[in-house]
């Protein structure tokens, strides 16, 4: 148990970043609000890039940028930096997909709520008159 | 310039694709016309390409495409080797026909000729997405070229600005962020393991440390398939896909059914088979897992489909129970399961886009969207019905249609590694799908209904559908060019 | 290996992020959640600073501005309007 | 007299803080940064125009028009830098092989075609990050 322990706290960026990325998930799934469910969105994906950054990270590293007057240095994998920038790009994409998807929800049914959108819709079918528009 | 182009085929291929994807918008508001030509001409290279390729390597074997001048495992290589080809070349067949189906009526599904223009940008980027996946041996770049795909598949759903499909493709966007979340942080557990995120690294970095973290790599495993299940729908990860592929438009739900799911399983299949490696993955369990998820999503499919009176919600009931073949195929993970499964790709491929296009036809026409309503169309609507149904006989496996091969195989397969409860609910599928097609078959052709305004389609949205139809025969009576690519990717996946 | 003062104010960092994290399942005010994920971009990126990425900690920065300003003009548009 | 102020500091700021962006997008191969994040700040400051003096004023200075024809070039800009390459003989987006000059490292003109590309990433960013913003401030 004590050993499971050490573990966990030698490895804590690890469990940080999978803490969060439960939270993300858990944001996702509980939340009826679809701008909330975004942020959950935004938090998993980030949960993940703290994963591979810290997985390349070093003690006593410095970042990758070449300095002449420190010839010792020991530069860290910048590998995982550039992947990390394409990530955040594709969540800003995604997020940035999900707004204009939330904008134009809430022009057809006057909410950003998933409960009252699915209660909208039902009484539109019910009613009849499913406007395709 | 000829060796130019025969040395550099893989990235221009996706480059003429992204170049036309991105021309489209500035031409769309005053020539409507080069929106057309592009599309088709861009979609042509497609194929041409990958019959050229294809060709290249049946008679010289696989290659590498080094990009930028950096050798793996720093910079980012293409492989071309069989399954990548196979694949472009479903991309190709497939989607090239959903273009020229699309391009004369499109304008006034989403309203307006400038958002038909972006529509066509998006068809075309999520194409060279899929086609990115199928070159890329790089686990980050694959997830690149997957989140491409995924977004792209999102706008194309929401293309038409209706209330049904907008809730639809943000169900689907929340979903396939989920699974492609799930995705990257398989792939960070596979780099903290290995330290390399080419695949061929990977696996021989793999095979040697694999034993000190089983329970890392089994989670990150499970990672991948739910990952990768949400995104082509396995049974309890499905729940985005009837709607989103019943309300979008027509071409859309051709492309997505047919093609983009498809797409993700060829991921899935290169980060189990070359990133994994089929031994690590089976001692771990996984192909029981994914049989287990083939049967239940076939069965399910099937029967959720027969209870569905919406014609596209059964078809995209149907396109679940479809992709558990595959998933079943991988399962049962021998030679002739597997080239079975990846035949079933292209022949479901094929098959699913002429019924929603001849689906799309038939609604378009009669303003029906019930099946019951349907009575009496086959005599007002010969051919668009007459492919329709060779489709269907074809999904449910009658010999000399295409959809008989891959099945025929599978069967094989499990036979040979004495699954007998695999082949079992193979035949049970057939006969499930049999059931939720021909009473569609039956109402169209023998019972009457009032259709006296109804008329064939016009000869530009008829052809693409015949010409489909007509590989799908093709394909069933001479499936030995197709079989034999998807013989050595099976091949190459086992034994490489 | 021993913990360090470094490691000491990733931890600091690590719990705010989750306080704010799980905070935003439990604010009802939309605006005050916007906000609250905007401070979540700005740790990140002190974070991201602090891991020897100075690279990815500018991207985050300028994408956090982004994500929340866009995120700002939403509610503006439309919870706003009910009050 | 709020408005007063404001409007007199985003006049002053604006050109500030797209020259920023700027340097950010043409430093990204020797500092931290690069064609994103420059991209993303250039966006901002045009957004700071919409969102003080309104969107009238905005258009004049970044039209609808512009912007979307920007995010169109930007990612054939790229493409076609990547093409010297094949046209070369060598592969799709080399640098050293390409002819562009390579200069000295560590000064602004170095890294060949890097700052050719970032130029046309961060055209196409800040470009869609304002269209964005005008999608969803349009009325219906």
């Amino acid at each position: 148990m004590q050993t499971i322990i050490a573990k966990l706290i030698t490895n804590y960026p690890y469990v940080g970043a999978f803490i969060l990325f439960g939270i993300g998930c858990f944001t996702i799934i509980v939340n009826s609000n679809l701008l909330k469910k975004l942020i959950g969105i935004n938090i998993m994906e980030s949960s993940i890039f703290l994963l591979f950054i810290a997985a390349s990270n070093i003690h006593g590293g410095t970042a990758p940028i070449l300095d002449p007057t420190n010839p010792e240095a020991v530069y860290i994998n910048p590998v995982t930096t550039a992947l990390m920038l394409t990530g955040i790009v594709v969540s800003l994409s995604v997020t940035a997909l999900a707004l204009a998807l939330i904008i134009k929800l809430y022009r057809l049914y006057g909410s950003m709520d998933a409960h009252v959108i699915f209660m909208k819709r039902n009484e539109v079918q019910n009613s009849g008159s499913h406007n395709q528009q | 310039m000829a060796a130019i182009i025969s040395s550099n085929t893989p990235i221009l291929i996706v480059l003429v694709l992204l170049f036309s994807a991105y021309l489209l918008p500035i031409f769309s508001k005053k020539r409507y016309k080069i929106v057309k030509w592009l599309t088709v001409v861009s979609e042509s290279v497609l194929v041409i390409g990958g019959i050229y390729l294809a060709w290249k390597v049946l008679t010289t074997g696989q290659f590498n495409y080094i990009l930028g001048g950096w050798e793996p495992p720093w910079g980012l290589e293409l492989t071309i080797d069989p399954l990548s080809v196979f694949f472009i070349i479903t991309v190709g067949l497939i989607s090239l026909p959903i273009a020229i189906y699309s391009l004369p009526n499109m304008a006034c599904q989403v309203h307006g000729e400038r958002r038909a223009g972006w529509f066509f940008t998006l068809f075309l980027l999520h194409i060279a997405g899929l086609c990115g996946m199928a070159f890329s041996r790089d686990l980050f770049n694959l997830y690149v070229f997957i989140e491409v795909t995924t977004i792209s598949a999102v706008a194309l759903v929401a293309a038409d600005n209706s209330a049904a499909s907008i809730e639809a493709a943000f169900k689907y966007l929340i979903m396939a962020t989920l699974g492609s979340g799930f995705i990257l942080a398989g792939i960070g557990i596979m780099y903290i393991i290995t330290g390399n995120l080419n695949m061929i690294f990977v696996r021989r970095e793999l095979a040697l440390v694999w034993t000190d973290y089983p329970h890392a790599l089994w989670i990150a495993c499970s990672f991948f398939l739910v990952g990768f299940g949400i995104k082509s729908a396995v049974f309890p990860l499905h729940s985005w896909l009837p709607d989103a592929h019943s309300a979008a438009v027509t071409p859309a739900s051709a492309l997505l059914s047919g093609l983009a799911v498809k797409g993700f399983i060829i991921g899935l299949i290169k980060v189990l088979y070359i990133a994994i490696g089929v031994d690590i993955f089976t001692a771990l369990g996984i192909s029981t897992l994914l049989r287990i998820l083939g049967m239940i999503s076939l069965i399910a499919g099937s029967i959720f489909a027969l209870s569905q009176h919406q014609l596209k919600r059964r078809l995209a009931f149907s396109t679940i129970a479809q992709l558990g073949y595959v998933f079943l195929g991988l399962g049962i993970g021998n030679e002739a399961a597997i080239s079975g499964a990846l035949f079933h790709i292209i022949s479901h491929g094929l098959i699913k886009s002429v019924l929603f296009l001849a689906a799309g036809s038939i609604i378009s026409q009669s303003g029906e969207t019930e099946i019951s309503q349907l009575a009496g169309i086959g005599k007002k609507m010969p051919y668009t019905m007459g492919a329709f149904t060779a489709a269907s006989l074809a999904m449910i496996g009658i010999p000399l249609f295409s959809g008989f091969v891959g099945k025929w195989n599978m069967i094989l397969g499990s036979l040979e590694s004495a699954n007998w409860l695999a082949a079992i609910v193979i035949i049970v599928g057939s006969l499930l799908a049999a059931g939720y097609l021909l009473p569609i078959v039956r109402t169209a052709y023998f019972e009457t209904g009032n259709t006296a305004n109804i008329k064939e389609v016009s000869r530009s949205q008829l052809i693409p559908v015949l010409v489909l139809a007509a590989f799908i025969i093709i394909f069933g009576c001479f499936p030995s060019y197709i079989l034999e690519l998807t013989r050595q990717a099976a091949t190459m996946l086992l034994f490489n | 290996m021993i913990l360090g003062t470094g490691d000491l104010i990733m931890m600091i960092f690590f719990a705010i992020l989750i306080i704010i994290a799980l905070c935003v399942t439990f604010v009802q005010d939309l605006l005050y959640v916007v906000i609250i994920f905007g401070v979540y971009s700005l740790i990140m990126a002190l974070l991201w600073l602090h891991l020897n990425s100075p690279d990815l900690a500018i991207t985050e920065a300028a994408a956090g501005i982004g994500v929340t300003t866009l995120m700002i003009t939403l509610i503006r548009r439309t919870v706003r309007r009910e009050n | 007299m709020l408005d007063f102020v404001l409007k007199s500091v985003v006049t002053v700021l604006i050109p500030f803080i797209q020259m920023f962006g700027l340097y950010v997008i043409f430093h990204g191969a020797l500092s931290p940064g690069g064609s994103f994040a420059g991209g993303m700040i250039l966006g901002l400051g045009f957004i700071a125009l919409n969102v003080v003096f309104g969107l009238e004023k905005g258009q004049e200075k970044f039209s609808d028009e512009m912007a979307g024809f920007l995010v169109s070039l930007g990612p054939i800009w790229y493409g076609s830098i990547g093409l010297v390459g094949i046209l070369r003989g060598a592969n799709f987006l080399v640098n050293k092989d390409s002819g562009l000059p390579m200069g000295e490292p560590g000064t602004l003109i170095s890294g060949g075609m890097i700052s050719l590309i970032t130029l046309g990433i961060g055209i196409k960013v800040a470009s869609t990050i304002v269209t964005l913003f005008n999608a969803l401030t349009e009325e219906e």
